[in-house]
C-alpha cells in the first residue's frame, strides 16, 4: 500500500500542524491524514469516496506485488496538432505526464485478486480529467485483447469526465473501439466487470463503462451521460438532488450493485468465481 | 435562404433578379446579360464553396434546407416499409428506421429524421434521440441480422439527447449498448453522414463497415460551441474550435476515420438534392454490393480491425520520442 | 371470397327489409350488407374494424384457392374433466364445433400471399372467446414446425381473450409451447409476423402474439395483458379511453405498424420480402 | 397462526397450552399427559394435511408464515449475490435475482419476493412483478448463458401486477420475451415453484428442464377467485373452481406439467422451514448435477421436446372419437 503514503503530497500545507489532518471534501470533517488513507480516502463521518490515483486503486484492488502493467509505453499522441486559447495540447499532455509520472489517463496491467488471475483497467482522473483518448482507448483495447487470449476476466474502473476532446474525432472513435474489444469477450463467454467510480460521463459512461457483466458503482458517484448543468440549461429546470447518483442508477435500472471500496475486492472476487466456465471452481 | 458567408452570392443573384423585373417592366432583352450574370453566380458559388472554412461547413451542414432524413428515404430508396418502437418504452420520433429498398438491395434503414416544419422539428426533437430511439435501431438492425439483410445508417443529429427523463432511461447505456452490439452484428453496415454527425448521438447509430460523409458534412466529437466555451472560454470562439477540431470530411478522411467522401453539387446539398441522392445512392449501394460478397466471419474481422486501427498506438514510430 | 356473402347468417333480423342493412357496432351507421362485406366488415364511415371469422380473414389474406388446412383433425380435448355451475367443457366444446363448423379457435394452413409461400394461422374468436387451448397451442407448434421444415415465413393473426382457463394449466403451458415454436424459427432465420386483431388479450398477447419480428395491428384493435376491469379494479382509478389500444400500443414501442385491413396483405406481402435469405428476391 | 380448516389442530394445541398453564400455576406433573398430547397433536395434523382439498391447498400455498424467496435464499444457499436492474428502465423490487451457489453449484437465481412486514410487502408489490422485473431475470439469465452456469427459478407470485404502468410499458411482451428465450437458453434451468405458481406471472420466469413444486404450492392458469367470478358467476365459489381446475401438485405431476413433487414437513413448509429447505435444495442439486452432463443440443431438444409434448394431440387416440 506504498502509494497511499506517498501520495496527495499536492495537498501539503505549508503550516506544519495542517499537515496531520486533512479536510473531507463533502461533510468538511478534519481527520488524519493517516486514517484517511487507511480508510482509503472514505471519510468514516460521512462515507464520502474521495477519489484515487490509478496507483491507490491499483494498490487497493489486487493481491500485493502481483500487477504487472502493459503498454505502459502508450502515451498522448496529437492527431489534429490541437491547441486552443491557451496552449497546446502536445504541451499540457507532455506537462501532465512529467507531473503525474504516468503516460495516460489509465493504467493497464495484468494481476491476480485473492489468487484469481485478472487483466485490469484503472482510470485516473488527474490526468486531463480522466478523458478518453487514443492512448486511453488504445489501451483499453488491448487490455481486452490480452483478456481474451488468456482467458482472463477483465476488470475496468472508470474515472471520467468524457471524451478528450483535444483529440477530436479519434477520440470519439474510441468509444466504438473499446465496444467492440468488450463485443469479443461477449461471444467469447469471458467475464467483464465495469466498476464506475466518481465521475463516469460522456464518452466514457456511453462505452465500455455501461456494458458490463455486471455495472458496479461506489457509493455517490456522479454517473451519467450528459453533465447537469447542460440538462438544466436544455430543459430550463432544476434536477433532483440525487440525480446522476449511483444510487440513482441503481434504482434505475443501470447499475448491479452500489459497493464500498472496502468492500469491492472481496466482491470482485466473488463475483468472478461465477464466471470460470468449467475452470476449476474459485475457493469458498 | 443564404448563410452569411454567402453575401457575393447573394448580391449577383440580386442583380439576376433586380434584371429580370427590368425586363418584365420595360421588355427590353436581358438574354444575354442574364446568361452572363448566371454564369457568373455559378462561377462565385463555385469558388466560395471550394473555400468554405471548417466553421461554414457547420453552417452548412445546419443549413435548414439542407436535404434530411424524409428527403433520402423519398430520393433514395423505392421502397421504405417504417417500423415502430423499441419494445420496451416508447417510439421515439427522432429516429426513424425500417424496411427500405436501394437499388437492388433489400435493407433495414435507420437514421434521425430532424423535421421541416415548426411542428415535425418539435415531434422529431430537432433530430435529438432519447435512448428509446437507440432501442429502436438495435431491435431492428437485429432483425436485420436475423433476416441477413445489410444496415444502412443515415446520420444527421446535433446530438443524443441531453434530457432529464433521457438520463432516466439510460442514455448512456442505450448508446454504450448500440457501440457493442453493432461491432458483432453479423450483416454489413454501410453509414452515411449526412449532416451533422453530433458526437456519441451518431456514433450510436455509426459503427459500421463502411462509413462515408457528404462533402459538406460535419463530425465531431463535441459541437465546435461547446468546445469553445469549453476551451476557449467562449462559445463565440466556435469558428476557431471548429478548425482545431478537424470536423470537416476532407479531414475526417486523412485521418482514416472515414472511407469515402460523396461529393455534393456545387453549392451545397441543398442547392441540388436531386443530384445529391444520385451521388449518395450510388456510394451506398456499391459499398452494400462489396460488403455483400464477404464471409460473415470476414466481415467482422474486418470491421473489428479498421476500429482497432483508428487511433492505435505505432511503436516503431513512437518509441523514438 | 365466398365466406364474406355466406357468413352473418346469425345477425338475420326477423324482418325482411332489415336484412339488407347491418348496424356499425361502434358508430350505430346503418350500412347496406353488401357493402360492409365488400369493405371486409370495415365501416366506411368511423373506420371499425369488426371481427372476421377465420374462413373470412383466410378469404381476404391469401391468394384464391392456395389455401390448404393443416392438422383440421386436431379439435378440443378436456384434460381435467372440466365442469363448471352451467356446465361441461366437454359439451361446450362439442357444441361450438358443430356450430361453427371448425373444431377449434384456431385455423392452420399453408397458402401463397402474393405468390408467395407461407404458413397462416388464423384465430377465430367466435370459438370459446378465441381461447388459447391445447388444440390451439399444438396447431400453432404444428404450423411453427411446417414453417421451419418448408423454410416458409409464418404468419399468425390474433384473436383471443386469453388461455382456455377450462383446460387448466394444460392451456397455460401452450404459452411457453407456442414460443418454444417461435424460438426455433427466429434461431433459423425463419420470418414470423405477428397480427393483432381485436380483441389479443392474456395468454395469447403474453406469448406469441407480442414477439413478432414485426407486430402489426389493425386499426383500434384492443391488445393488453390485463383486461381494463381488472385493472382498474387493482389501482381503483379510471383508465383513458385509448388504453390497450392498437394507437396506444404503436405509442408505447409495442407494435411496428397500426395496418387498415384492406392494406394488409399488400404489406405482409412487401415485409416478406425482406426476409427470404438469400431465395431469389421477391417482384417488385 | 392456523387456518380455518385447521380447528381440530388448534383445539388439541389449546389444550396443551392450558394444561402447561396448570402445570405452572399448581406444579402438577403433566408429562405423561402432555406427551400423548403432542401425539395426538401430531397425528391430527398428519391426518389433516393428508386429506387437503384444493381449496385448503390453495390456502396453505398463501399461509401468511410460509417460506418465502428470503428464506429460501438463506436456508438453501451457502452464498447469493444480489443484483439489480434490467438495464433499461428499473430495478423491479418483486422479482430478486443474482449470484447464488447451492450446494457446489454456483448458478443464477431468480425470483419473486413477496415480503414479510408490511412494509416490506408493499415494496416487493406482494411478490407481483412488473415488466421490469421480468426484463431483470431475463437480463440475469442472459448473463447465465454468457457465464455457462445454470439457472435456479424459484416461482411464488399471485399474478403479473395488472397495473397500468406495467400494461403501458409492455407486460404482455415481457414474458412473452422471455418464454421465447427460455425455451432456447443455453444452459441448465432448473424452477421449482415453492409457494403460488400464478398464471402467466409465474410463467414468466418458469420455462425450464425441470420444473419442480413442493406438495402444497399451487400452479395455476387463473385464481381460482377471478375462474368462480367468470365461471360460477360468484367469487365465493373459489373452492369448487380450485377443485376443478386441478391446480394442486399431485394433479399437475399426473398431466406430465411438472417433473417432481418435493414432500413438504408434516403439516406444511411453514411447520418446518428447515426441513422445507433441505429436501428441496436436495432435489434441486440433483436436478442441476444431471442436467449439467448433457450436451448443448441435447439439453435444448430435451426442453423444446417437453413442452411440445404437453397437450399434444395424439391421433391415435383421438381418431377413434
Ligand atoms: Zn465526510
Ligand atoms: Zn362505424
Amino acid at each position: 500500500m506504498g502509494w497511499f503514503r506517498r501520495s496527495r503530497k499536492k495537498q501539503t500545507q505549508p503550516v506544519e500542524q495542517v499537515d496531520l489532518w486533512t479536510i473531507c471534501p463533502s461533510c468538511k470533517a478534519h481527520i488524519y491524514k493517516e486514517e484517511w488513507a487507511k480508510a482509503l480516502m472514505v471519510c468514516a463521518k460521512c462515507g464520502f469516496h474521495d477519489k484515487l490515483t490509478c496507483h491507490e486503486r491499483v494498490a487497493c484492488t489486487v493481491d500485493e506485488k502481483s500487477f504487472r502493467e502493459l503498454d505502459r509505453d502508450i502515451k498522448p499522441r496529437d492527431h489534429l496538432k490541437f491547441s486552443d486559447a491557451k496552449s497546446r495540447y502536445a504541451d499540457k499532455a507532455k506537462e501532465t505526464t512529467e507531473e503525474l509520472g504516468i503516460n495516460e489517463a489509465i493504467l493497464t496491467g495484468r494481476a491476480t485478486l485473492n489468487g484469481i488471475p485478472i487483466v485490469l483497467g484503472v482510470m485516473d482522473f488527474r490526468f486531463i480529467g480522466g478523458s478518453l483518448s487514443s492512448g486511453v482507448g488504445d489501451k483499453i483495447y488491448l487490455a481486452s485483447d490480452y483478456a481474451l487470449r488468456h482467458k482472463r476476466p477483465l476488470i475496468l474502473f472508470s474515472a471520467s469526465g468524457g471524451a478528450r476532446m483535444q483529440e477530436g474525432i479519434v477520440s470519439l472513435m474510441q468509444m466504438a473501439k473499446t465496444c467492440a474489444g468488450i463485443s469479443r469477450l461477449n461471444k467469447a463467454g469471458i467475464p467483464y466487470i465495469s466498476v464506475l467510480t466518481n465521475p463516469t460521463f460522456g464518452g466514457v459512461s456511453a462505452s465500455y463503462a455501461m456494458v458490463g457483466d455486471l455495472n458496479i458503482a461506489e457509493p455517490g458517484a456522479l454517473i451519467g451521460f450528459a453533465g447537469r448543468r447542460v440538462i438544466e440549461q436544455t430543459i430550463k429546470q432544476t434536477l433532483p438532488p440525487d440525480f446522476q447518483t449511483a444510487e440513482y442508477l441503481l434504482a434505475h435500472g443501470f447499475v448491479d450493485r452500489i459497493v464500498p471500496r472496502s468492500e469491492m475486492k472481496d466482491l470482485l472476487a466473488k463475483v468472478l468465481c461465477y464466471g470460470r466456465r468449467g475452470k476449476p471452481p474459485c475457493k469458498p | 435562404m443564404n448563410l452569411d458567408f454567402e453575401q457575393s452570392i447573394t448580391e449577383i443573384e440580386q442583380q439576376i433578379a433586380d434584371l429580370q423585373k427590368k425586363a418584365e417592366a420595360d421588355g427590353s432583352n436581358v438574354k444575354s446579360d442574364l446568361s452572363s450574370l448566371q454564369k457568373k453566380l455559378e462561377a462565385q458559388i463555385k469558388k466560395v464553396y471550394s473555400e468554405l472554412t471548417p466553421w461554414q461547413t457547420v453552417q452548412v451542414a445546419r443549413h435548414p434546407e439542407r436535404p434530411i432524413m424524409r428527403d433520402y428515404i423519398k430520393g433514395m430508396f423505392s421502397e421504405f416499409i417504417d417500423l415502430h418502437g423499441d419494445r420496451c418504452f416508447g417510439d421515439d420520433q427522432a429516429l426513424v428506421g425500417g424496411f427500405a429498398t436501394i437499388g437492388s438491395h433489400r435493407c433495414v434503414l435507420i437514421g434521425m429524421d430532424k423535421g421541416r416544419t415548426v411542428e415535425e422539428k418539435i415531434k422529431a426533437n430537432f433530430g435529438m434521440s432519447n435512448p428509446d430511439g437507440y432501442r429502436k435501431a438495435l431491435r431492428l438492425m437485429k432483425l436485420a441480422e436475423k433476416y441477413q439483410i445489410p444496415v444502412v445508417s443515415l446520420v444527421d443529429t446535433p446530438a443524443a439527447y441531453p434530457g432529464r427523463e433521457a438520463e432516466e432511461r439510460g442514455q448512456a447505456e442505450a448508446i454504450a449498448r448500440n457501440l457493442t452490439e453493432m461491432a458483432g452484428l453479423k450483416v454489413p453496415i454501410v453509414v452515411t453522414v449526412t449532416g451533422e454527425g453530433g458526437s456519441g448521438g451518431a456514433l450510436g447509430i455509426a459503427v459500421g463497415d463502411s462509413v462515408l460523409m457528404l462533402s459538406h458534412s460535419i463530425y465531431s466529437v463535441i459541437p465546435p460551441e461547446g468546445c469553445a466555451a469549453i476551451l476557449w472560454r467562449d462559445a463565440e470562439k466556435a469558428p476557431e474550435a471548429a478548425e482545431a477540431l478537424k470536423v470537416t470530411a476532407p479531414s475526417l478522411l486523412q485521418m482514416g476515420i472515414i472511407d469515402e467522401i460523396i461529393q455534393e453539387p456545387v453549392g451545397g446539398a441543398h442547392r441540388d438534392p436531386a443530384a445529391t441522392f444520385t451521388a449518395t445512392r450510388s456510394a451506398i449501394v456499391k459499398r452494400l454490393s462489396k460488403l455483400k460478397k464477404l464471409s460473415e466471419h470476414k466481415l467482422l474481422a474486418q470491421r473489428r480491425e479498421k476500429y482497432a486501427r483508428i487511433g492505435k498506438y505505432d511503436r516503431r514510430r513512437h518509441s523514438t520520442h
